[in-house]
């Protein structure tokens, strides 16, 4: 089971790639689980959160936070 | 403390250099009588006499290397070179020689040297007299290099620098040099060398900057702050040895990166920042690593549209807000 | 080593001059033409109209003696402070006041023109300057007549390596270069004797079995003549010369710097006894080739050149941040074709 | 075509850049009758005349600088000098002319030169004739940089690089001068400067490169290919202008990066790459972006123990194994 | 300019001599030293044991007379071919060795002998020199002695701008140094008449107001004297000299090269008459100094210490990956150390 991975600054970590779907899918981060070295999210996970997350996945993407 | 410009503490730590250890010498073109283009040995030679501050034949491939000798004798040169664009013909001596000569002879030899020399753009100098070739001292191995971004570090940074066992290039921002007056501390004082220092803390984004670019990176931070924006400004101070935990440090916490400098984007010293952070911060970032730098070509010697070529607080930010909306 | 000089120090001619009339006169209106520049260019400096500006005041007659010696044909390879030998070379002072001016317009010299760009890395010209040379002589006679190469160094600039480089270079090739060096007693604060210990330049000569020869700097007459002696040389084989004017700088090393720190005024002022203007047109006078009335209407000549040449400058097109990124390769890379983009946005 | 070695390549190319263009000159140290130190100008005195192939004095930046008065006039100068170790003697006239005369003429002259020079290590060579200076070469603005990894491109790119109107510095690594021989038309030809070669497809990470790391890189994917990794491996080619769009499309498509050189670490012109990377295509990356590069230290002259300074096969699927297991 | 000798060609006495009986052999003893180091490393080279090496065959007495004149608290400031005068300026033979061998041991020359590193980019050493000379003469007499330099170029080295550079330096400085060129007619396959015009490097001298003397540089004797005058001059504040020995570089330019490409065997055998080593040994024994006994007792010594030499070099330790990432800096950096412990375990 993958690690709920959130790095030094509370923020989870996460390869770019990863969060890049995660925008487009409209996943929050924080509510995937990494499982890479350190809990990271990696691109996988983040489409495995999706699936698991289907509705959710059909709201429209949420506005980038600056 | 006494209120200075950059180029007044400069003169000041070189006199407590001389005054605290015998083994310092100065020289360079016009360092003597006159006292530096920019005054930055005003007044030592009438002090401490043309045997210890002295000017040098017009060459400075001559004068890094006298400097290498005079420091494998056992004293501590400090050489100026009157600007960093200037360096060029002592390249050879640095690259084959500056930075080689503790490698080479495997610890027996080291040079206790500084090079200093005015760098950067921003107040209309003729021709070659505004480049910044940090970029290629910092690949150099063997070789220091320092850039001070104010009065009070500039003085710390320089008495660090001439009491290194290394070479230690110190490249002094002209834009700098009479453009801010700082308190700064009379007695003598080092700030180490390898750190990087935080000017100022934020949580949106890291600007890691130099030199000339630490005011134009503080003004974009202060327009941002404005608007609500709080940007962390990271003064890197030495190039080499980097202070790569800082780096990262920054950058982990803020997950977003820009990198200023106003030496020629491809591969200047900022390539090296942000290939430092796309190695060893990835899973941090929260949008790619922005550099704002000098455009890929000379600095210009135009002076009605010079002020094009070197980044400000505007190019920043336009920067950041990308970084932001991404 | 014996210096030339055909005038005396106040302008009397010590004998016969190997000139005839009519070039004395040309030779003296090059002369004043040249001096009335370099007034004025100071006096357009403090009114801003002018950036940085290296003054050559006192050393007239080493540049333009020099140059009065050569074709159109041949090449000058100037330094940053010879202003008046290109102007002599033929620049158009409307390009020589937006050089000074950092305009781009003035970094282009016109077409036909043969004079290469004001250097300000020392020294680092002379090379290119013997390759040039040899190129020409590569390329043989144009016209019946060899191209050859004019480059000058001060005093201070014989001390960087390319010089050496340059010096050797030329003797090997056999280079159809001419190099002056205006030893003017500084290089900003550092006088001569702290840059060599040699009193003569033109001692180094022998070292590359080349010609040397020490010249009086404000003889027009004297710097001419050797000149010439060099440019035969050049131009028939004989391969390259050095020639040394002894000279002084009479002004500040540029419009920026203030010689009170490091020099008397009473050093600057016995020069100004030995003025090469003031010589040559006592010269002039003494012969009968010259009057107030010839002095005032040439005077007048220069007047008006220089106000047609301001004017032409000042109708440059004001240069567009987008050309700092032009003319870096022939053909742009993407980033700088992005970056001119971005900085046209900006005009 | 031909089998030739990388050094009998070049010594084609310039054969016939002398023979299909009279502007073309040869010169440098024992360039003539000996035919260099490496013969890449083997035969080309006898064949062309000392007029046009001919020794000059010991001087590299007297070399550079006559090279540029040559150009000014209208010929095409090929200079050589005979080790990238000793361009530093010639980095004044880089830097303040080579790169900058078209730029402060305003496009009036042009310098269309080649300086050759021999680079890198891997073969037990003295002190200073294994350096790799391409990234100082790379920040000087308004010269170009090619260094060809093979005999074939070798050729082209050179021929090509002679009818450049711009100063290319060509680069060709010791290593591979006699170690490769292969297939080499016969006529001559030219292949475009500022494009980026494709060796290998591969999906699973990029590998970049150039010159004397790109059999290191190849080597690394045979070896990664048998355990059933597609490597892909980028021949830069030309370093600048840089082929910054095959870059893109390679790590946009396998999402990780290694950048492979064997020049000091920091500073390193794959500091560019990685930071092209890192602004371009964060958005691609599956894992940070690693360089494989020679130590921060100059390249040891210590024979027995030169060879862990140069990256290998082995270095390079180490990294690779931390992209894939990030 | 005259070339001074004290032999003839073939080695006999041309008059007096200017040294005693017991400096004769001492010189002789020196010089067969290096001769014997530079045949053997050839061979140890050949079979593997050393690497890439740059013979001095024929220039023996340019290097080991000059340094006959110096005390060991004189510095040696050499270039890559001067591996004879590093052996009679005291650096162990064991080290030289290893310096051959590229071993990193042999790189770390021992406490109190004053030599610096044998140099490879061509001439920028000189400078160097320069500083330290002046640095030694600022720190005065030690002793009661004060400490100079010599330094070493070859003819082609003379051609870069570092040679001009420090020259000047030195003349401007009264720098106590001592500048010998050894002009052995070769820069690799560039012979002298291609690097310069002038037929002696010594005319330069003048040009820096220092004097320049050129000397037979085959004759031991005749550079020893030169040598020892030029350190009488820079000992007592006189400033520096430029020695110019005329020799010739009998063997290739290192193992690796090969001199038929680009002179005639013939060129070469015409300066094997003038052999430094038989000439001086052909003194000898006119002055019935030496005999074939003295040479073999001579020989068997100099066998004796190469062999332990040898030994000695064998029993460094192999160097370790990561010596490869030590002295860069007194202190390493952290990305240093972390290389440090990747090539730790390599090893
Ligand atoms: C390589 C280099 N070093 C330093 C400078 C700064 N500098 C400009 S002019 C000058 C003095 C030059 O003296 P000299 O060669 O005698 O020429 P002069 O100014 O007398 O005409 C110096 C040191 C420079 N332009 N280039
Ligand atoms: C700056 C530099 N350029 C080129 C070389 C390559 N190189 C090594 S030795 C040599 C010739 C040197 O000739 P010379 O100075 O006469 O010395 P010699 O070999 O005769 O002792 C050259 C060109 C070098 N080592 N350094
Ligand atoms: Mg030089
Ligand atoms: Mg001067
Ligand atoms: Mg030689």
């Amino acid at each position: 089971q993958a690690a709920k991975a959130t790095g030094p600054y509370g923020r989870p970590l996460a390869v770019p790639a990863a969060r890049k779907l995660a925008r487009e899918l409209g996943l929050e981060l924080t509510a995937v689980a990494g499982s890479g070295p350190h809990g990271r999210i990696r691109v996988e996970d983040v489409r495995r959160a999706a699936e698991a997350s289907a509705p959710a996945a059909a709201e429209p993407p949420s506005a980038p936070a600056p | 403390t006494q209120n200075l410009t950059m180029v007044q503490a400069i003169n000041q730590a070189l006199e407590q250099a001389l005054e605290n250890d015998e083994r310092v010498l100065l020289f360079g073109e016009d360092v003597g009588k006159m006292g530096g283009v920019f005054r930055a040995s005003d007044g030592l030679q009438g002090r401490f006499g043309e045997a210890r501050v002295f000017d040098t034949p017009l060459a400075e491939s001559g004068i890094v290397g006298f400097a290498v000798g005079i420091a494998l004798a056992g004293f501590r040169p400090v050489a100026e070179v009157q600007f960093a664009g200037f360096l060029y013909p002592a390249l050879d001596q640095i690259l084959s020689h500056v930075g080689r000569y503790r490698h080479r002879t495997r610890g027996r030899y080291s040079l206790p040297l500084v090079v200093r020399a005015p760098y950067g753009g921003g107040v209309h100098t003729p021709e070659q007299h505004a480049d910044s070739p940090e970029g290629l001292l910092a690949h150099t191995p063997g070789v220091k290099v320092v850039i001070p971004s104010n009065p009070e570090r500039a003085k710390g940074l320089l008495l660090a620098a001439v009491a290194d066992p290394d070479p230690v290039f110190f490249l002094e921002a002209i834009k700098l040099y009479r453009s801010v007056r700082a308190a700064v501390p009379t007695s003598p004082y080092t700030h180490p060398l390898g750190k990087a220092r935080v000017v100022r803390e934020g949580g949106a984004a890291t600007l890691l900057c130099y030199g000339g670019m630490v005011e134009v990176c503080e003004k974009a931070a202060e327009v941002a702050q404005a608007e609500g924006v709080a940007l962390e400004v990271l003064d890197l101070e030495t190039l080499v040895p980097l202070d790569t935990e800082a780096v990262l440090a920054s950058v982990r916490k803020t997950g977003r990166a820009v990198v200023v400098y106003e030496a020629m984007r491809t591969g200047g010293f900022g390539a090296e920042v942000a290939a430092r952070i796309a190695e060893e911060a990835i899973d941090s970032l929260q949008a790619p690593v922005l550099r704002v730098a000098g455009w890929d070509s000379p600095y210009p010697p135009f002076s009605s549209i010079e002020h094009h070529y070197r980044p400000n607080a505007k190019r920043v930010l336009e920067a950041v807000e990308t970084l932001l909306r991404f | 080593m014996e210096t030339l000089a055909y005038l005396s120090d106040e302008g009397i001619p010590k004998g016969n001059l190997p000139f005839d009339d009519d070039d004395l006169v040309r030779g003296y209106r090059a002369l004043r033409r040249a001096r009335f520049w370099d007034e004025r260019a100071s006096v357009l400096q403090r009114q801003g109209k002018l950036g940085v500006y290296p003054p050559y005041r006192g050393q007239e007659a080493a540049q333009v003696g020099t140059m009065l010696a050569f074709e159109p044909s041949d090449w000058l390879v100037p330094s940053y402070r010879e202003s008046a030998a290109a102007l002599t070379h033929g620049l158009p002072l409307a390009t020589l006041i937006l050089y000074w001016r950092a305009h781009p317009a003035g970094w282009r010299f016109p077409e036909g023109v043969n004079i290469l760009p004001f250097y300000v890395p020392i020294a680092t010209q002379l090379p290119q300057a013997v390759g040039l040379a040899h190129a020409l002589r590569l390329r043989g006679a144009q016209n019946g007549s060899q191209p050859i190469v004019a480059t000058f160094v001060g005093d201070g600039g014989t001390s960087e390596g390319d010089f050496h480089e340059a010096l050797n270079f030329a003797s090997v090739f056999e280079a159809p270069a001419v190099f002056i060096v205006q030893n003017n007693g500084w290089a900003i604060s550092v006088p001569t004797t702290r840059q060599m210990k040699t009193k003569r330049v033109a001692a180094r000569a022998a070292g590359y079995e080349m010609p040397g020869v020490t010249v009086d700097g404000n003889d027009l007459l004297a710097v001419w003549k050797v000149a010439q002696e060099a440019v035969a040389r050049a131009r028939e084989g004989g391969g390259p010369t050095l020639i040394e004017a002894m000279t002084y700088r009479v002004a500040p090393h540029t419009t920026s710097d203030d010689p009170s720190r490091y020099r008397t005024e009473e050093e600057a002022a016995s020069w100004i006894g030995r003025d090469p203007v003031k010589r040559m047109r006592t010269a002039l006078a003494h012969l009968t080739l010259w009057d107030d009335a010839q002095e005032e209407a040439l005077l007048e000549e220069l007047r008006a050149e220089l106000e047609a040449a301001v004017r032409e400058a000042d109708d440059a097109p004001t240069p567009a941040p987008e050309e700092i990124v032009e003319h870096v390769f022939e053909t742009m890379t993407p980033d700088q074709l992005r970056a001119w983009e971005v900085l046209r946005e900006r005009a």
